[in-house]
């Protein structure tokens, strides 16, 4: 339960980040905080109190004793996306910079970048 | 010798180390919000991977955590250092 | 005043969310489809690691979407920083002749390691984005210890084209075999050697390959534009 | 308990407590480039120890815990050496009460 509260609490800790910074690159920040809240979140509800990791690594493991692994895959794709969608997030935010020399969004005021 | 036996169980160990790891992961998140310099945010969100992937480790998913561990603590700082490299360090 | 309507949203999302999450029991099984898919994997895939039985064979198309999604990211990416330069590299960024040396001498450790762990994907934890993701360290290794180090985009491209090819005709040999897109065809062998679990290291490796090269692309890409040359 | 695991009760022991010290070393010690060499050195050492002692102790794992050994052996020093340049480099001095610098001194010229 309290893995619930404490991804619950980061997601929104990141969230807070998006809505109140004013620097690009700590607006991405908030953006890989909610990523990992969620991924937190996603793999605590999968788990299984004396379960073993869903690997059939030596005999005698038997399907009842393994946590969820469905969760476990979608997390695995879903960081390797985080990871791509925050890289085109920050060559965003060079670009950006290299055409208004700052970070603030209050001064950037153009559509065109 | 029997108190030992009766206070350190590994149950109580583990829980015990849990908790220690769940309250790290709200320090570092909150290091990494409030902080104005933003190399030292951005290590902030590089400790977050990092007790992240410890904690899918104790959640019995050691494919996720090795994906963290490679991508979250690697990949993803390198990348917000070169945007830093790129742009302005600190946050005005 | 800002701050606090902020600070009261956020506990207003914070609480529907924990209400919404109170009802799922912590520790508990709630497994619908995982239990069938814990039951099968080694009779019907092979595999003895479930998520890597889930992520190539139970759902390898969502994984070619995923793939598709990581290209387009990269090519995204070398499409928005086209054509930036970056500042002059000062004298005291350059590298040592210890930081070339080492970084030559670790390279096929770390490629060698990356191998291991996508060709092993079947077996043990890891697979082919976490392989993958090791092989770019390694290159943003020899980006970093290497002066004027520049990653070949041409054979990365190669490489990467080659792999997505590798996955789409896995999927093709199971339509011309008269079964559906991806599934296996190629005899199943013992469950826990490494020549087993039919089409599954295949498509692991080509996986592997293919993220490799795309996140090495963009992590050159990246570098090219703050360092000044070109 | 045969001799193979007696080793490695023995390496595992050694490698805990130079991890030990390692740890303890970075408390105490005064300035970035001495809490360094309290970090790196002396977990080299242990790191590699316990991963070996661990390898006597499982025979099965012995041919992999060596190469891990010689990989640690490999990075270790290399990143160690990445460091000190760099915190050097953006001027992060040694505390001493000599002002022994023999870094600075023999790259005069590349210091502008």
């Amino acid at each position: 339960m309290i893995y619930y509260i404490v991804s619950i609490i980061v997601m929104l800790i990141g969230l807070y980040a998006v809505l109140m910074k004013k620097n690009l690159i700590k607006i991405v920040v908030g953006l890989s905080l909610i990523d990992s809240g969620t991924h937190l979140l996603l793999v605590a509800i999968g788990f299984i109190k004396g379960g073993t990791a869903p690997i059939y690594s030596e005999p005698g493991l038997t399907a009842d004793a393994m946590v969820d692994p469905v969760p476990q895959a979608l997390v695995l794709t879903a960081i390797v996306i985080g990871v791509a969608v925050t890289a085109v997030a920050l060559a965003m935010v060079i670009r950006i910079y290299a055409q208004h020399k700052t970070l603030d969004i209050r001064k950037i005021r153009s559509l065109k970048w | 010798m029997m108190l030992l036996q009766w206070t350190l169980t590994p149950d109580l160990l583990y829980q015990a180390g849990t908790g220690i790891l769940l309250f790290l992961l709200v320090v570092a998140a909150i290091f990494s919000l409030v902080q104005k310099d933003l190399l030292m945010a951005i290590v902030g969100t590089s400790l977050v991977s990092l007790i992240l992937s410890v904690l899918f480790l104790l959640l019995h998913a050691p494919d996720v955590a090795l994906t963290e561990a490679a991508i979250g603590v690697a990949l993803t700082t390198v990348i917000f250092l070169i945007a830093l490299r790129k742009t302005g360090r600190y946050e005005e | 005043m800002k701050k606090l309507l902020a600070t009261f949203l956020l506990g207003f999302i914070g609480f529907y969310l924990y209400t919404a999450f109170a009802g799922v029991p912590f520790g508990e099984s709630k497994m619908k489809v995982g239990k069938d898919y814990l039951e099968t994997t080694v009779p019907k895939t092979g595999a003895v690691n479930t998520v890597t039985s889930i992520v190539v064979n139970y759902r390898g198309f969502d994984t070619l979407g995923e793939v598709t999604v990581l290209f387009l990211a990269a090519t995204g990416l070398g499409a928005i920083l086209f054509g930036m330069k970056g500042k002059p590299e000062d004298k005291h960024r350059e590298p040592s002749s210890i930081l070339t040396t080492g970084a030559k001498a670790l390279f096929p450790i770390i490629v060698l390691l990356g191998a291991y762990i996508f060709i092993h994907g079947h077996l043990t934890p890891g697979g082919g984005f976490q392989g993958g993701t090791i092989i770019a360290t390694g290159v943003l290794m020899l980006i970093l210890g290497i002066k004027k180090f520049h990653a070949n985009h041409a054979l990365l491209s190669i490489m990467e084209s080659l792999a997505g090819i590798t996955f789409v005709v896995a999927g093709i040999l199971g339509l011309a075999f008269g079964k559906t897109f991806l599934e296996n065809i190629l005899p199943l062998g013992t469950p826990g050697q490494v020549f087993s679990a039919g089409v599954i290291p295949i498509i692991y490796v080509a996986v592997g390959f293919k993220v490799g090269a795309e996140l090495a692309g963009v992590l050159d890409t990246m570098m090219s534009t703050t360092r000044g040359e070109e | 308990m045969n001799i193979m695991t007696i080793i490695g009760m023995a390496l595992t022991t050694q490698g805990a407590l130079f991890l030990l010290l390692g740890a303890i070393g970075i408390v105490r010690m005064p300035d970035m480039y001495t809490r360094m060499q309290a970090g790196t050195k002396a977990t080299t050492l242990g790191a590699m120890s316990f991963i070996l002692g661990i390898g006597f102790m499982e025979p099965a794992w012995l041919l992999k815990t060596i190469l891990i050994v010689v990989f640690i052996a490999l990075s270790n020093p290399i990143s160690s050496h990445a460091l000190a340049r760099a915190a050097h480099r953006s001027g992060i001095f040694p505390l001493s009460r000599e002002n022994i610098d023999l870094y600075k001194r023999d790259n005069q010229e590349d210091k502008s």
